[in-house]
């Protein structure tokens, strides 16, 4: 294809590292929706609390600056749990969306009042900027951050697929997501196993404080808003059903800007947001169970 | 009888909320009046939505899209002649040359409203569950990006200013009970309950004739319409709307009003519009430092986000447990 | 009458301004120089015998109901002249609340030529703003380059604002009319996460300077994004990248440029201004960025225009405020016309960042309002 | 068998909102006894088993097991301290597949072989082993019904709880599962049986229970079941 | 036993109709008739394809192969809801009732659906919850009903469209064995009242010798005996595949 021409391999070294970003996300926000059956509108604001974290301890040693990144989104992450998604758990999907929104809310209207530095929005994190340099491949510049992003994207998928389907704890999980109540009467402790979920995801938010904070260091009470909404829809594009689909269409939907961005002309990308969605549409209406879903799937329900 | 006295009671209730909010709008300051008609344009706005959402069960990020497309075709058709050419100089030639009164600008917001999801229900409306948000969200999306980067409809990325302020006490509350009278007439429909049967168990609904695409296709379009004409109030309280006032933002806190008021029940949309604004306004003049203390800058919108996220964990179903109003007590 | 002795009713400026929000980082300085702008020209007795008094509102965020009640809150309290925010668009619904009743509406630093009849017809004579036009900004940002020989240019333009897309487009006009040559064009936007995608390419284009307009989280991607591949071109920024709260800590801030009102850093060549900077200092206010600058000059503006007009009228002051040519105010001169409501002519401060350390390194003026 | 009551039931009020649905239930299980629990719809049959597993909390009255207090709200203790429910309507993991769902049985099992017991369960109904790597969901009724049953088994529970396990069976597999229930008495584990069948339900257990809009209304023996007036009284009034 | 007229009214019939699912042949060939004014059974074991026939019959499946007529029309492409409202209606195996609705709005709405009028619907409902013993609840939400109850909710529900055949996939399951002949004095009400051809799926074979017609017996998708009750019962093949010993001493 002539579109494809003009792609050139930086573009898709970028586009690539960007598609890596989306695709751990999309683990996260689909492992909790695995066990919950609840879309996290708030998981960008998991990964918002990890950037201020980094960029309050710009100052510290890098290792002890992502580890307090990691400890607060964890922390955070089950305080979420414990506050929000189990009282929820037996309430209507939209409840739970809209109560998720609520919490991002809150979690961003919290931050605006933290972030209190000198009249400005937003904080510098830049301990883990040196990951932002590049090694030179064959002309190419590849930004280590990249390869860190796809590393940790494919061994993240790699353990959940392994931990989902092979292990005990994984099959509970799965339970746990289609039926809770039942899930417990057989004796599964329901609550143990969606807290590990959760912790997981959170382990995964921080890791995307970590890589996003590298190439924007200037942290918001936005951040990482706007990646959220797409990787959700990218999320539900490629299939929310299974993790593997899920991850998919989000690293699709960040590979796909990516490479979109580069191809068109500047000018011409004003309607570009039309176009993709238009597709998305086109995508659902085709398979509302997912790009990547086997054939109808779970849509085909017996009566 | 007392079925009918019931069914009165479950329209008398909100329109008689509404009311009071009115009058409470015109002996308040000039000031202060503003945030009564938000609250009575909010209701209209999330009451419109409830017609789709609270009675189909689907969740639908696209309605604020035409809110959006009502709000601006108002606006646009009642900017007055003379400054038109110069602030919106684009403009297609029929949109350029015509202004109209507000009156019949919201029939045309209504109007465009309606048509718009009309055709954007048709291929949709088979959807369902998440599939059905994300294709909605992608609605709200594409009608954000057309109407900010096409100059020939609208402004575009800028602000459109001039429109007349004829959204007072007085219009507002006629609106909303417009709205709600609607919303009320369609839900005690053949066609509204048809509809919540759908909700409740769409393959049972299909054994007994029940087109789930044809039902959900009728209130789509009724909520466009309503949404249409709400965002037509919209933009006449306002004066000036932008895009990015009727887009996201919108989309999530007419939403949670909705849920935080009870997703299935009119009630619960009014309540819920009502409360989550008038709230929004009272800690907004706290903040102000109206009522004794100030509230430290920017704590309107943590304790907006507690309280809202807080309703829902205690409360899953809304303030109204999603119930209409009712006499007695429904035994639980 | 004997109204020598007896207190004559002061002069109201009320300002809706964002305390917490987006517009937080442009009004609040701009406000708090106000302030003590006034303080001083009431401790010289004031404008026509009249004291000034500020009123404020917080418009929250500028959320549009807020905004709207605050206008009409502040002209419920006698305001004679209404101060808005620094966004146009975040302003229209107090402008037009003021406007519609005749009062003069004003900001402190709008930079586009949209505050004034261009955005609300008629009654937009009244409407002015006190920030530069991003036209004339633009321009300025070319006679710099051009100075310093810079003669190929690469323009990364954010497209999420009209003020930032009139800058770059007005730094290309005038930089190829001075005979510089653009060798990249490439756009981004704020929240679109394309700003690294554009870095690549610009790196990969051979220009003497890269041009941007451009604040926000995508101001600091874009900046380190070059510097971390290695890439030392200077870096040619609009009023939006003045400062350093920004900065990361790594890779330096290092060859870049921005043009500003007036040099936060101590250094300004204008003792005034240096004076000013230390009073907001001793208020707990010190300034991020020049901007501030404007609030002092819109008070200083708006009593040149009460003086000549002898009145608070708001048709009167607008009539004068569009004869103003070269009038002197806190942090350079002020002309406005017929066309443009926000200020062109003025001389802009260059701030270079080198290694982490900006310093104020000279002074550039627009020698033409390119028309874009 | 021991005269040990392993399960005990005193005085058990619950609530679904304001309708008390069960009222001053007394009932006991002893060890390696099958006793039955009918009546008709709406008795508070399931609501009595829900209260067992916690899932209901009694608003008076205590459930004991073994002598000791279970708490409600956590069903998962209960199920692991040796109660297991085959719930009524299956409530099976559709999208697991037949296998997965019988594993998941083995979460309250205390000790012992797994895999043996799941073998057990495919001996006593071919069609599931048959059915192993199939999808749960796309069963049929009573294959379904078998896999709920199968479910509880693996847990080797003290104690089973079935909500009318016959229902939607084939009359030959409905014999299956009478045996089975026999067979495990043997092995001393105690069943509290729901059924609609009366007649085949009092011959089969050592004592049934009959609820009637909540209430105790009398206790039959095997020698009720020929007793056609008796049974039907008990369905009455 | 009723004299089975030659001259039908109107006729359901299913030919050849074949459903595989991945690995599963669900029905196989399978042919079977309704009259109007008859109650067929349709009895098997379990996963003998019985589910699936009413699926395919009722529009929520697709046979791979084979046709579906409802009185001489051809309505294998319609979708569920156009044949419910030209008149075949069914009850589910999983009762699936409108929760959040009252047991009498469960009943009113499937008269609206297929057309009646609100009054209609009203005096439809009130007649049906009375004829299946559910009065007392009418005003309950569905989801509040016992298992029982629901079923016989589904019943009302599936007869609120007045229809010319109404197919009944296990309605007794779950009824105690008490009411069972209550019920099926309900089920012939419906054929000799309502008019109405029905299909009769259950496991309580003596509800299925008493009321039916004719009973058609499957296993594995295949049909392995038709005939009136008498002959089912002494049928060997049916006794080993399906019945079992216990049911026929039982029963006799
Ligand atoms: N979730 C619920 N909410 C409100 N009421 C309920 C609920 N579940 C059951 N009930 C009521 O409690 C009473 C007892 O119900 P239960 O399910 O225990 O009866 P059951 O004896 O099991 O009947 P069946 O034989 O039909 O299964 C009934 O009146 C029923 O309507
Ligand atoms: N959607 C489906 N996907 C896969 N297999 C299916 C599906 N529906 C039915 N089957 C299979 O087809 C066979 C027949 O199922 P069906 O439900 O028709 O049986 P049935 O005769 O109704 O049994 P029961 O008496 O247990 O209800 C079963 O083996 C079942 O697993
Ligand atoms: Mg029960
Ligand atoms: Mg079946």
């Amino acid at each position: 294809m002539n579109v494809l021409a003009v792609v050139d391999a930086q573009t898709l070294v970028d586009a690539v590292g960007l598609g890596a970003v989306y695709a751990l996300m999309a683990v996260g926000i689909g492992l909790v929706f695995g066990v919950l059956r609840l879309v996290n509108f708030a998981y960008g604001q998991l990964v918002m609390a990890g950037a201020y974290t980094l960029a309050f301890t710009s100052t510290w040693p890098v290792a002890g600056s992502i580890a307090a990144c990691f400890a607060v989104v964890i922390a955070l992450s089950l305080l979420m749990e414990r506050a929000v998604f189990r009282p929820l758990r037996t309430s209507s999907p939209a409840v739970m969306l809209v109560t998720t929104f609520a919490v991002a809310f809150l979690l961003q209207s919290v931050a605006l009042i933290v972030d209190v530095r000198d009249d400005t929005i937003g904080e510098p994190a830049s301990s883990v900027a040196p990951l932002n340099q590049a090694i030179s491949l064959a002309g190419v510049d590849v930004r280590k951050v990249t390869l860190v992003a796809v590393g940790v994207a494919i061994v993240a998928l790699g353990l959940l697929a392994l931990l989902l389907g092979r292990t005990t704890i994984g099959l509970q999980m799965r339970a746990a997501a289609a039926d809770f109540r039942t899930a417990r009467l057989l004796g599964v402790r329901a609550d143990r196993v969606i807290a590990f979920a959760v912790v997981l995801s959170g382990i995964l938010a921080a890791a995307v404080a970590v890589i996003l904070t590298v190439q924007n260091p200037l942290v918001s009470p936005d951040f990482a808003l706007k990646d959220t909404i797409v990787v959700l829809v990218g999320v539900v594009v490629g299939g929310i059903d299974r993790l593997w689909t899920a991850t998919l269409g989000g690293f699709a939907i960040g590979f796909a800007t990516g490479v979109i961005n580069g191809a068109l002309p500047t000018e011409q990308t004003v309607f570009l947001p039309s176009a993709v969605f238009a597709l998305v549409i086109l995508v659902l209406i085709l398979r509302p169970a997912g790009l990547f879903a086997r054939g109808r799937g779970a849509l085909v329900e017996r009566v | 009888m007392t079925r009918r006295l019931g069914s009165t009671v479950q329209l008398l209730g909100p329109a008689a909320a509404i009311a009071a909010v009115g009058f409470v709008a015109t002996l308040v300051s000039r000031a202060n009046e503003i945030y009564f008609l938000n609250a009575l344009v909010s209701v209209a706005i999330v009451v419109a939505i409830y017609v789709f959402v609270g009675n189909s069960g689907v969740l639908s990020f696209g309605q604020i899209s035409f809110v959006a497309v009502g709000a601006f075709a108002a606006g646009v058709l009642t900017v007055p002649l003379e400054s038109k050419v110069g602030v919106l100089p684009d403009l297609f030639p029929f949109l350029r040359d015509h202004t109209v009164g507000s009156a019949t600008s919201l029939a045309l917001a209504a109007a465009v409203g309606g048509v718009l999801a009309l055709v954007v229900g048709l291929p949709l409306m088979r959807l369902s569950g998440l599939a059905a948000g994300i294709a909605t969200f992608a609605v709200l999306e594409i009608v954000h990006n057309l109407l900010r980067e096409w100059t020939k409809i609208g402004p575009g990325a800028t602000t459109l200013s001039l429109v007349p302020e004829t959204t007072g006490a007085l219009q507002a509350t006629l609106g909303a009970l417009l709205v709600v009278v609607v919303a009320f007439a369609y839900q005690r429909s053949r066609l509204g309950r048809l509809l919540r049967a759908t909700r409740e168990d769409p393959a049972a609904a299909q054994a007994v004739g029940v087109g789930i695409h044809a039902q959900r296709l009728w209130a789509f379009t009724l909520s466009g319409v309503l949404c249409g004409f709400a965002g037509g109030l919209y933009v006449h309280m306002l004066g000036s709307i932008t895009t990015e006032q009727v887009y996201l933002e919108l989309t999530f806190i007419t939403l949670a009003m909705l849920v935080v008021g009870g997703l299935t029940s009119l009630w619960g949309a009014v309540l819920g519009a009502l409360a989550v604004s008038g709230l929004d306004s009272v800690l907004g003049k706290a903040e102000e430092g109206s009522f004794g203390p100030d509230l430290p800058t920017g704590s309107r919108l943590v304790v907006v986000g507690a309280l809202m996220a807080l309703v829902l964990i205690l409360r899953p179903s809304g303030l109204t447990g999603g119930r209409e109003l009712s006499l007695r007590r429904r035994p639980a | 009458g004997g109204g020598a002795t007896k207190v004559q009713a002061p002069i109201i400026i009320g300002w809706a301004f964002d305390s917490r929000g987006n517009m937080a980082p442009f009004d609040n300085p701009a406000l708090a120089a106000a302030r003590i702008q006034v303080r001083a020209i009431n401790a010289k007795g004031g404008v026509l015998g009249r004291k000034l008094q500020i009123n404020v509102c917080d418009t929250q965020n500028n959320n549009p109901t807020r905004a709207k009640a605050c206008a009409r809150s502040l002209l419920g309290t006698g305001a004679h002249v209404i101060f808005t925010t620094c966004d146009v668009d975040f302003a229209t619904p107090v402008v037009q609340e003021a406007i519609n009743r005749g009062k003069l509406a004003v900001a402190a630093c709008i930079g586009t030529d949209q505050m004034g009849p261009k955005r609300f017809g008629a009654k937009g004579k009244l409407a002015f703003s006190f920030g530069n036009v991003a036209q004339d900004e633009g321009s300025a940002m070319a006679e710099f380059a051009w100075r310093k020989g810079w003669r190929t240019a690469g323009i990364g333009t954010n497209t999420v604002i009209v003020y930032f897309k009139n800058v770059t487009a007005a730094f290309e006009k005038r930089f190829t009319q001075l005979g510089g040559r653009i060798v990249a064009r490439e756009s981004y936007a704020t929240g679109a996460n394309n700003v690294n995608a554009a870095v690549s390419r610009l790196n990969g284009a051979d220009a003497d300077v890269y041009v941007t307009s451009t604040a926000f989280g995508e101001l600091p991607a874009f900046v380190s994004g070059l510097r971390s591949l290695g890439n030392k071109t200077p870096i040619l920024n609009s009023w939006a990248g003045d400062g350093t709260y920004w900065n990361p800590k790594s890779p330096l801030v290092t060859e870049y440029y921005a043009v500003t009102y007036a040099s936060v850093f101590g250094d300004d060549p204008n003792k005034a201004v240096r004076n000013l900077i230390a009073q907001l200092k001793k208020a707990g206010a010190a300034p991020a960025t020049g901007g501030f600058v404007t609030g002092a000059a819109a008070i200083d503006g708006v009593v040149t225009a009460i003086r000549r007009a002898g009145s608070t009228d708001g048709a009167k002051l607008a009539q004068r405020l569009e004869l103003f040519r070269r009038v002197p105010a806190l942090g350079g001169e002020i002309n406005f016309s017929k066309r443009f409501h926000s200020v062109f002519g003025r001389q802009y401060r260059v701030i270079k960042i080198q290694n982490g350390k900006p310093s104020y390194v000279g002074s550039v003026k627009a020698k033409v309002v390119p028309n874009i | 068998m021991s005269d040990a009551r392993i399960l005990e039931l005193d005085g058990v009020e619950v609530r679904h909102g304001s309708v008390a649905a069960v009222r001053d239930l007394d009932l006991h299980l002893l060890e390696g006894e099958i006793v039955g629990l009918i009546g008709p719809n709406g008795a508070g049959k399931s609501t009595t088993l829900h209260a067992i597993m916690g899932v209901l909390a009694p608003r008076a009255g205590e459930i004991r097991l073994k002598g000791r207090p279970l708490r409600a709200g956590r069903p998962e203790d209960v199920a692991r301290a040796g109660i297991a429910l085959v719930p009524e309507g299956r409530r099976i993991f559709g999208d697991l597949s037949v296998e997965e769902n019988l594993r998941l049985g083995l979460a309250a099992r205390r000790g012992g072989d797994g895999g043996s017991a799941l073998d057990a369960v495919y001996e006593l109904f071919p069609i599931l082993a048959a059915s192993r790597g199939r999808q749960a969901g796309a069963l049929s009724g009573g294959q379904q019904q078998q896999l709920a049953i199968g479910r509880a088994l693996v847990a080797s529970p003290d104690v089973l709880l079935l909500d009318e396990p016959s229902l939607g069976l084939a009359p030959t597999v409905v014999d299956v599962v009478f045996a089975a229930l026999a067979a495990i008495r043997e092995r001393g584990v105690s069943v509290l049986l729901v059924e609609q069948r009366a007649q085949r339900t009092v011959a089969f257990a050592d004592r049934t229970y009959v609820l009637g809009n909540g209430e105790l209304r009398m206790i039959l023996t095997p020698a009720d079941a020929d007793d056609t007036e008796r049974m039907i009284a008990a369905y009455l009034s | 036993m009723r004299n089975l007229a030659e001259r039908r009214p109107g006729t359901l019939r299913a030919s050849s109709v074949s459903r595989s699912f991945a690995g599963v042949q669900a029905l196989d060939g399978v042919t079977l008739e309704v009259h109007r004014h008859e109650v067929v059974g349709l009895i098997g074991p379990n996963g003998a394809g019985k589910s699936t026939l009413v699926n395919v019959m009722t529009g929520f499946d697709l046979p791979s192969s084979g046709t579906v007529e409802l009185e001489e029309r051809d309505v294998t492409g319609w979708s569920p809801q156009r044949r419910g409202r030209a008149g075949l209606a069914r009850t589910f195996q999983h009762s699936r009732s409108f929760r959040e609705l009252s047991v009498r709005e469960n009943v009113e709405v499937a008269a609206l659906g297929v057309g009646a009028g609100p009054r209609v619907a009203r005096r439809r409902g009130q007649e049906l919850l009375g004829l299946l013993g559910l009065e007392a609840r009418s005003e309950a939400p569905a989801g509040a009903l016992a298992h029982g109850d629901e079923r016989r909710l589904g019943v009302a529900r599936a007869l609120a469209t007045e229809p010319r055949f109404v197919l009944l996939d296990e309605p007794a399951a779950g009824l105690p064995e008490a009411e069972v002949p209550e019920f099926a004095a309900v089920i012939r009400a419906v054929r000799d009242e309502h008019e109405a051809g029905v299909l009769l799926i259950d496991h309580n074979i003596a509800l299925v010798m008493e009321v039916c017609d004719r009973i058609h017996v499957l296993d594995q998708g295949r049909t392995l005996a038709q005939g009136t009750p008498a002959e089912i019962r002494s049928n060997l093949d049916v006794t080993a595949a399906y019945l079992g010993e216990s049911a026929v001493t039982a029963d006799e």
